[in-house]
């Protein structure tokens, strides 16, 4: 079956071809040909997986393009890592699907939306299954446009639309990077095929300095797709697309890509320490960053931007430190509970039309599903015990503390600490107390988004399984029957540290539940004693400010200078240059002063001038 | 010498000559005899009658060994015929638009009028033909004179007058210059036969008496020089022409600029390069010896040249009558042509006699378009070609050929021309020279395009059409049939000119 | 293929329907649109045949003709006769322009409906830029090279200063002193080649080891050879445009009417590239390469300079023109790489820019003609009122950015691709430009698409389907060669490996 | 000083007298007739250099036809005797100028240049030149321009008959443009 | 016969014609202009006859071309002054300032 793999990002390619002509027309069709077209393909997706499992491999390519010498290919090859994705793309996207059916039911534009998720699959799919860089920069960069396209999606909002350029420009210096260091690959190994770039990294045909050079230009690739500091800035501005895009794209999958993409370039990366540190000290910090931005936010999906945002710092952080397994797993699982967060504040919002949690609360009662769906996604993340997160973020302590890197640990559990206690921060907000929404009538979601909810629900909590210090290590093992080369050594589980984590989560849930869900602690409290902390985290560390005075204020003044430089100054030497010739025009016009005898005279001088140099040049006068 | 003597001469080959001559004797004593009710207009069929048998003429005597009488005071080679052919079909254009030139009856002696443009034709043609300074001045003052009169035959239109009277002037002072320095040049050589004069002052020979006084050689050949380069229009002899062209008639601007200057260009080449180009320059170098004076002079000649171009394009950007920017534009023309006379190479006679032959049709043409509208109305102001696209879309077009081929772009005469004469200066590594050139004929595509932009662009004035009369109509057709013609195959006339004359024997044994 | 009549009846098709517009009444507009368009389906038709019958793994040129042209010299005089001839021939790499003008041409002259004014004589002389076009690409001699160059001038000349916006004669002339001081310099350029060589064929000069000359030909010095190629840079620098040689492109592209300046940024400047590879680098292989590092940072200020300032500018066909600039930087990058992925790289870029900016502008004509200005300002929200047109003209603007499966990002890759090889550095200054184009092309298209929509221009119409047509087409080959670009790169290798041969790489 | 230099230095005294009396005369006419004796003082340097029948041309032409032409343009075109106008000083300085530096330049090469006769041969010609030119000049004159020199001698005739021609047709008072409108 | 010195000649003629340039240039009086024209083919004519008989190689041949330009000075002289008449005519002046109509 995985000789068929490529039938995968088919499906999602056909529903996106006959949506982009007909879906205008035929709006609920529109769904349906999504969501039907994206199972089919979630459906060979996971045949593709089963068998892989059982240990077949595919690899088929096919010439593409000559370069002189050199051929590029184009084709697909199926591994575990990226058999593992494409069933949880082809998952993910399925389900949000259906959520989206019922989610954007009334938008007229609801064809469109279809079709740009059918874009968004088969690319995701595609990029998913690439056996080389090129192929996978190719549809790297085409996920990063259908971000660009959904993330706009109402194209009349100002917002929507500043959002959406945000979006692509940052992540463009993230793929630009990328394509700096897969061109500098290519020249290095002589391919962009993956199995040939390793070869070459293991046959040290690299100079180290080179390695370690285009592994931090690739891994700058993912900083901008996965929203890794310093590059964040543009996924909480996402947050403007619809909401089950935000599920999709924002969370589950694109975003994951760059993590994705470092694990799938780990020979590399495991050639060069500076670029693994590099990557964990950038993982590490996000996870942070992006935390403690998260405790303040108002936004329900702002605060869950950040909360991806800090996660996939977790993941980066985990293959940083040689947590490959753990970095993988955490992708899978964070799939799963974000997606199930998303499309359950995509709920929420649906039933009170705002997003601000201020104006939310009391919801328990009314959503009677989303409300229990969405705690059980905030234990998942929070790494609550035997929930999936738990055993994720565990991996990614016992990596982290493996490799010794003490500091980047103890980062991690208070990011740890910070999201257990921003997630419930969120619940108690939005489920808990009285209500302070507007609106009057709140009903559940449709069956239509309940069901995706629920499935993603289950796998948030039952997803953690498929690798465990405990009940087995099946992922690992997959992972390393396969891909020797890897060097994958997971010390299995480490009780100490999965008991300090769990202490730490649980503080977490308690401090929130003190100050929002019982008040017993004041919520100004901190932001009554140093209110300038508060604001800080509340503005997000003014970055956005920063670069807006730095690069953006750099670049407009660069651009304008050159504009008048253009204007002025090559232009006018233009201007001087025919002013010159009607000059010499206007002098002899003014000589031709009808004056016979000035003619006369003119020629005589002429003339005169003429046999005087001559005769001085010729030696006359001797 | 006996009659015998003379009688034993070829006096058939001036028979272009003569039947131009006939012509103008016919025709003065037709208008002596015929009634004053007789449209004179007719003469002008006669005339073209004598052209087209002179013409013929020419066309038998293609192909005749050098032929001289009378000791070289007439020379036939194939030099004196290629451009005799061109003088002819350059008259017989001004005639057809002289036909309809002037319909208000301006000129009241129409008669005169055509017999002295004969006379002015004979003088033209003789010019090319003589080898001998003295038939030469006799010669280009027959040229003049006669110019004078037709330049001023509007006789109660003060600018005409006004135009005469500078003619005369100038072209007086002019006249003086040229036998100045021929006078210089006989006192030196004794002869007054070029190709005498070449065998003398040939600086192979390197007689002491002349290399000592090889200054006032060179002096005399740049006053003789000067004198032609007036005829030309070249500066700084140029200021003559802007007025004059204004003033004049239209066909008489028409002849001025191109049958004149022809005529002019050949009595350059002849003189220079027969009679001087050998003699001792002003520099010697102790390993070659003296270098020839041609030599000497180039680099004077280049800046000429270079100034004629300048000065003409850049004076030509602002002109507001069409025919004062045609003047400045044949000074311009002018400057091109004396490139190929500066770069000497092998290709020279041959480049500047298909330069002028496109010349003689692109310019021709244009005249009989400018004369036409300029007529119609009643000014030649280039205001009046506004909106002419609209009022007569075919002379437009006509037209646009002309300037696109004076202008030198491609697929006509006009760029063919231009691209010859490149060739030879750059195949003598004249590049400065052949840039100024190529830099000159851009800023000409400022006014070329000027003209067309009214004619396409602008609204007219007033939106009549306009009917094209016969004479200058079939100026118009055969002025696009040339330019056209000799512009997408070249060699029609470069191979005729190379299959049938010999060039060469034009330069001394 | 021994057609020796075929290229010239591709190159002269245009004049059949000259012929036929030249006998039709002036009035008629309709019929006169009609013919015009079909008139460009001739050539098109064509040069596909052409595109079909070429022989790709055929490394000479085909198609060819020679004829007698113009003789220089008098054999009586000198002794020998040299002629020029009037030779045609085509290699991949004139095959792929020949269609690509043909294509373009068509679109262009589809776009061309909006033309209200003196019909018949547009479309005159709009066919005759055609054949000029045509003859440009296919001439295997440099003096018809040039005849055909010119050939274009004033055709163009007429179509900016008589159909064009309101500054439109001031920019036709500036079209013309560029354009003419630039075919002024090539032409010396060439005639000196002519001059040492005695020879006017590309293919015998690209054959010829200028350094194996005799040592009295000034030719067989370096420093000559310098100079000659310096000046054909610059001439052709004219048309591309490289910076500072670029205003003039800026007004022609503001002033010009639509579907002129479609085929004036789709081929005409192209015209600029071709020359660079055949005649710089096809003659002076050795001092191009010398000259690689000066065109590469040449290159780079155009990509930046261009980019930085469209990034400004307020005017949408403007911002078009300067990104015209910016990516023909991208071209000169290619070639500066002077490796096959960065000539491939240029060649892509030049037929997919043309493409890309035809594309762009004829849908400017279409916000022009609903909404009468192109001003950002003026405009925003048009995806309400106009999705089609507004999904075209975002996915136009993705294509200019180089978003992959586009045509775009093929060039701008392979162009980078050659380059990091050679110039590591300044390649990577260059990857700047990818970002800062992204910025400006949002910027604009956005404005435009995006936001709330004018009260003025809620109503407008979408696009029709004559305009649907050519966009589709236009986007259709712009996807075409992003997601299978063998389909030129086949029939270039050969082309661009004869030209590396004299660079030794 | 033999008689002959004495002569020359009187006529040439004349003939420049004359022109610099024309330069600077005030009334018109004076001016003419100031040059009508520079035209006899250089008949007279005809008779000097042996060309007699050269020397009664001149007589006849210039000092009797040209002149008296002159003088009857002046009459003819009433002239109000006002000297020169005070504009143009500039050009006339540069005039002045130029012509000086001409005259210094030629001069320059011409104050000591005496051409030895018969020095140089022309390769068919063997005689030294004709010394002596006095000797029946004007039959010598006669011949030369009745065989050599015919067509120029032609041409001649055709450029005073255009000369003829041109000056009525451009003197003569139009009464004929008045009859050709009564048609 | 005893021979002066050819510069003489040379050097007076030089004079003259200079004299007569300088005439046509700076005179206002259209007839002197053209009487000064004349001035200045004399002194050719000068020249040829004085070469003529001191020449490189005397002959006869510079006599006849003082002629043939006596004879031509004279027709120009007469057309000239026709001109003149006409332009007197239309203009009513022979001051050769005044006729500037056509410049630029």
């Amino acid at each position: 079956m995985v000789d068929y793999a490529w039938l995968v990002p088919l499906f999602p390619l056909l529903s996106f071809v006959i949506l982009l002509f007909f879906g205008q027309r035929w709006r609920s069709g529109a769904a349906y040909t999504g969501v039907i077209l994206t199972f089919l393909s979630f459906v060979v997706a996971v045949t593709v997986l089963i068998d892989q499992i059982g240990g077949s491999t595919a690899a088929v390519t096919f010439d593409w393009l000559r370069i002189g010498d050199t051929v590029l290919s184009m084709g697909f090859a199926v591994q575990p890592l990226n058999a593992l994705m494409l069933a949880l793309v082809a998952f993910v996207s399925f389900l949000v699907q259906l959520y989206s059916k019922g989610y954007m039911a009334e938008d007229p534009r609801i064809g469109i939306f279809f079709a740009y998720l059918g874009l968004f699959t088969f690319s995701m799919l595609a990029l998913v299954i690439s056996p080389n860089l090129l192929q996978f920069y190719i549809f790297w960069e085409l996920v990063g446009v259908c971000s660009f396209l959904l993330i706009g999606f109402y194209y009349y909002k100002e917002e929507a639309k500043a959002a959406a350029k945000k979006a692509f420009i940052v992540t463009r210096i993230g793929d630009v990077a990328l394509f700096i260091g897969m061109i500098l690959l290519f020249w290095q190994a002589g391919s962009f095929a993956f199995a040939d770039i390793f070869e070459a990294v293991e046959a040290g045909n690299i100079a180290p300095g080179m390695v370690t050079l285009t592994a931090i230009l690739i891994f700058v690739g993912a900083v901008g797709k996965s929203g890794q500091f310093p590059l964040h800035t543009w996924l909480p501005d996402a947050m403007e697309g619809p909401t089950p895009v935000s599920a999709l794209i924002h969370a589950a999958t694109m975003v994951a890509a760059g993590v994705y993409l470092v694990a799938l370039m780990y020979p590399l990366y495991l050639a060069s320490s500076a670029a693994m540190l590099t990557v964990a000290i950038v993982g590490g910090f996000t996870a942070i960053f992006a935390a403690s931005i998260g405790l303040v936010q108002r936004d329900v999906k702002r605060v869950l931007a950040y909360s991806t945002v800090s996660q996939l710092g977790y993941m980066m952080l985990a293959l940083g430190v040689g947590g490959y397994v753990a970095g993988v797993f955490h992708l899978m699982t964070h799939a799963f509970f974000k997606a199930l967060l998303f499309l359950a504040a995509g709920s929420v919002i649906h039933a009170v039309n705002t997003q601000d949690i201020e104006k939310m609360g009391g919801l328990w009662k009314k959503l009677r599903f989303t409300g229990p769906l969405f705690l059980a996604g905030a234990l998942a993340i929070s790494g609550f015990p035997l929930l999936s997160g738990f055993f994720s973020k565990d991996e990614i302590f016992v990596a982290t503390l493996g490799a010794g890197r003490w500091i980047l640990f103890a980062i991690a559990l208070i990011a740890a600490f910070f999201t257990a206690f921003y997630m419930f921060r969120l619940f108690f907000l939005i489920f808990q107390g009285e209500a302070r929404h507007e609106e009057k009538d709140v009903y559940e979601s449709p069956g239509s988004m309940l069901v995706p909810m629920i499935v993603l629900g289950v796998c948030a909590v039952l997803g953690g399984y498929v690798n465990t210090a405990w009940f087995g290590t099946f992922l690992a093992d997959w992972f390393g029957s396969s891909t020797n080369s890897l060097g994958i050594d997971e010390s299995g589980g480490s009780p100490g540290v999965t008991i300090i984590a769990t202490v730490v989560v649980l503080g977490g849930i308690y401090l929130a539940w003190l100050i929002y869900g019982k008040r017993a602690i004041s919520r100004e409290w901190l932001s009554g004693r140093v209110p300038w902390v508060h604001k800080v985290l509340y503005r997000k560390y003014y970055v956005d400010e920063g670069y807006h005075h730095t690069i953006v204020w750099f670049t407009s003044g660069f651009s304008r200078f050159l504009g008048f430089f253009d204007r002025f100054f090559v232009n006018g030497l233009v201007e001087l240059s025919a002013v010159l010739v009607r000059a010499v025009g206007g002098m002899v016009r003014r000589l031709q002063s009808g004056q016979v005898q000035t003619y006369g005279t003119v020629v005589l001088i002429g003339f005169v001038v003429v046999i005087l140099i001559m005769a001085v040049t010729g030696g006359y006068f001797q | 010498m006996d009659l015998e003597t003379l009688l034993s001469f070829h006096w058939g080959i001036m028979a272009p000559e003569f039947t131009i001559f006939i012509t103008a004797v016919v025709l003065s004593l037709m208008d002596l005899f015929f009634s004053r009710h007789f449209n004179r207009r007719l003469f002008a069929w006669w005339a073209l009658l004598g052209v087209a048998v002179a013409f013929i003429f020419c066309v038998t005597e293609i192909g005749s060994p050098v032929t001289t009488i009378l000791g070289g005071t007439y020379r036939l080679d194939s030099f004196a015929l290629a451009f005799k052919m061109l003088l002819l079909i350059g008259a017989g254009f001004v005639l057809l638009m002289s036909v309809d030139y002037d319909k208000k009856g301006e000129i009241s002696y129409r008669g005169e009028f055509y017999y002295l443009f004969m006379t002015a034709l004979l003088g033209a043609m003789m010019l090319t033909s003589s080898a001998d300074m003295i038939t030469l001045f006799v010669s280009l003052e027959l040229l003049s004179l006669s110019s004078y009169i037709l330049a001023g035959m509007r006789k109660n239109d003060p600018t005409s007058n006004e135009a005469a009277f500078k003619y005369v002037v100038n072209g007086g002072i002019a006249t003086a210059v040229i036998l100045f320095g021929i006078s210089y040049v006989y006192g030196f050589t004794g002869t007054t036969n070029l190709y005498e004069v070449n065998e003398i002052l040939n600086a192979g020979n390197a007689n002491p008496l002349l290399f000592s006084d090889r200054y006032l050689i060179v002096f005399s050949f740049v006053l003789v020089f000067a004198g032609l380069a007036f005829k030309l229009a070249t500066v700084p002899f140029h200021m003559w022409a802007p007025d004059v062209y204004e003033g004049a008639p239209t066909p008489v601007t028409a002849f001025l600029s191109v049958v004149s200057k022809t005529a002019g260009f050949a009595v350059l080449l002849r003189f220079f390069y027969v009679g001087f180009a050998q003699a001792a320059g002003l520099h010697t170098s102790s390993q070659s010896g003296p270098e020839i004076a041609f030599a000497s002079l180039e680099p004077y000649f280049a800046v000429l040249a270079a100034m004629a171009m300048i000065i003409g394009n850049t004076a030509a950007l602002k002109q507001k009558n069409i025919k004062r920017l045609f003047a400045y534009s044949s000074i311009a023309q002018a400057g091109y042509v004396l490139v190929p006379f500066v770069a000497f190479t092998s290709l020279t006679v041959g480049d500047i006699w298909f330069y002028l032959m496109a010349y003689l049709f692109m310019n021709l043409g244009a005249f009989a378009v400018i004369q036409v509208v300029s007529e119609k109305e009643g000014s030649a102001d280039i205001q009046g070609f506004a909106g002419l696209y609209r009022r007569s879309p075919w002379i437009a077009l006509a037209m646009a050929v002309f300037l696109v081929s004076l202008a030198g772009i491609p697929a006509t005469a006009g760029f063919i021309g231009k691209f010859n004469i490149f060739l030879g200066a750059l195949l003598s590594s004249h590049y400065w020279l052949a840039s100024v050139m190529i830099g000159t004929t851009v800023i000409s595509y400022f006014y070329y395009f000027g003209i067309m932009a009214r004619m396409f662009l602008r609204p007219a004035s007033h939106p009549e059409k306009m009917a094209f009369p016969l004479g200058a109509g079939i100026v118009v057709c055969l002025g696009i049939a040339g330019t056209l013609g000799f512009g997408i195959f070249p060699n029609a006339a470069i191979g005729f000119l190379h299959d049938y004359f010999q060039l060469g024997n034009f330069f001394p044994e | 293929m021994s057609d020796p009549y075929f290229l010239s009846i591709l190159i002269f098709s245009p004049l059949v329907g000259m012929i036929v517009l030249a006998f039709m009444p002036k009035d008629v507009k309709a019929p006169l649109r009609t013919v015009g368009f079909l008139a460009t389906l001739l050539p098109l038709i064509l040069a596909l045949i052409a595109f079909v019958r070429f022989n790709a793994d055929m490394g000479e040129l085909q198609f060819v003709t020679s004829v007698p042209w113009i003789e220089i010299g008098d054999p009586e005089v000198t002794n020998s006769s040299l002629y020029i001839y009037y030779a045609l021939g085509v290699d991949g790499l004139s095959l792929l322009l020949i269609l690509l003008t043909t294509i373009i041409t068509a679109l262009a002259a589809a776009a061309s409906v909006k033309i209200q004014k003196e019909i018949k004589g547009y479309y005159l002389l709009f066919l005759l830029l055609e054949v000029g076009m045509l003859g440009v690409f296919a001439s295997q001699n440099l003096l018809l090279f040039f005849v055909f160059f010119e050939m274009t001038l004033v055709p163009t000349y007429f179509l900016i200063a008589k159909w064009g916006y309101r500054e439109r004669e001031k920019a036709a002339n500036m079209f013309l002193i560029y354009n003419g001081l630039g075919s002024a310099v090539m032409l010396i350029a060439f005639i000196v080649l002519f001059t040492q060589t005695g020879t006017m064929n590309i293919e015998k000069l690209q054959a010829i080891d200028f350094s194996r000359l005799p040592s009295t030909v000034p030719l067989a010095h370096s420093a000559f050879r310098y100079g000659l190629l310096f000046a054909l840079i610059v001439a052709f620098a004219v048309k591309l445009p490289i910076f500072p040689l670029h205003s003039w492109m800026l007004r022609v592209h503001a002033e010009a009417p639509v579907p002129t300046v479609m085929i004036h940024s789709g081929i005409l400047l192209k015209i600029g590239a071709y020359g660079l590879i055949r005649f710089c680098m096809g003659f002076f292989p050795e001092a191009f390469a010398d000259f690689a590092y000066g065109l590469a940072i040449l290159g780079l200020i155009n990509l930046l300079y261009g980019a930085f300032i469209a990034f400004r500018q307020s005017d949408f066909k403007l911002v078009l023109a300067y990104s015209s600039v910016s990516h023909m930087g991208i071209v000169l990058l290619g070639l500066a790489a002077l490796n096959t992925a960065g000539i491939q790289g240029a060649v892509f870029q030049v037929i997919s820019h043309g493409m890309i900016s035809a594309m762009l502008f004829f849908m400017v004509g279409v916000f022009y003609e609903r909404t009468h200005t192109t001003e950002l300002r003026n405009i925003s929200g048009l995806a309400k009122s106009m999705p089609r047109t507004s999904g075209l003209l975002l996915a136009a603007g993705l294509a200019s950015l180089g978003l992959p499966g586009m045509s775009g990002f093929i060039s701008e890759f392979m162009a980078f691709l050659g380059l990091f090889e050679r110039l590591p550095v300044l390649a990577a200054i260059g990857t700047l430009g990818i970002i800062v184009t992204a910025v400006y092309v949002l910027r604009a298209v956005m404005k435009i698409t995006f936001g709330k929509t004018k009260e003025e221009h809620q109503s407008v119409a979408d696009l029709r389907l004559v305009e649907l047509l050519p966009a589709a087409v236009m986007i259709g080959v712009i996807i075409l060669i992003g997601v299978y670009p063998a389909v030129l790169a086949d029939s270039l290798h050969l082309a661009i490996d004869s030209v590396l041969v004299g660079i030794g790489g | 000083m033999s008689g002959e230099l004495l002569a020359f230095f009187i006529l040439a005294l004349i003939a420049i007298g004359g022109g610099v009396l024309m330069l600077n005369m005030r009334k018109v006419i004076h001016m003419v007739v100031a040059l009508v004796f520079t035209f006899l003082s250089i008949a007279g340097l005809y008779v000097l250099l042996s060309a007699e029948f050269v020397a009664v041309v001149q007589v006849l032409i210039y000092s009797g036809g040209v002149s008296i032409i002159m003088l009857f343009g002046i009459m003819l075109t009433r002239h109000n005797d006002r000297s020169e106008v005070s504009g143009g000083r500039l050009r006339r300085f540069l005039a002045g100028l130029g012509v000086l530096v001409f005259f210094a330049i030629i001069f320059y090469g011409i104050k000591d240049l005496a051409l030895g006769g018969g020095e140089i041969l022309l390769s068919g010609q063997s005689q030294g030149g004709d010394q002596a030119l006095y000797e029946n000049n004007t039959e010598k004159i006669g011949i030369s321009l009745y065989t050599n020199y015919i067509i120029p001698f032609e041409i001649t005739s055709v450029l005073l008959l255009v000369a003829l021609v041109g000056a009525i047709t451009l003197a003569k008072r139009d009464e004929a443009k008045e009859l050709n409108d009564d048609e | 016969m005893n021979d002066l010195p050819l510069s003489l000649f040379l050097v007076l003629a030089l004079v003259l014609f200079c004299v007569g340039l300088y005439g046509a240039l700076s005179k206002r009086n259209a007839v002197i202009v053209l009487i000064s024209i004349e001035l200045m083919l004399n002194a050719v004519n000068l020249n040829l006859v004085a070469f003529s008989k001191y020449g490189v190689i005397p002959s006869i041949k510079g006599q006849v071309f003082a002629l043939f330009t006596i004879t031509v000075a004279a027709a120009e002289a007469a057309v000239g002054l026709a001109i003149l008449f006409a332009l007197y005519r239309t203009r009513g002046t022979v001051n050769v300032d005044d006729m500037d109509d056509l410049k630029n």
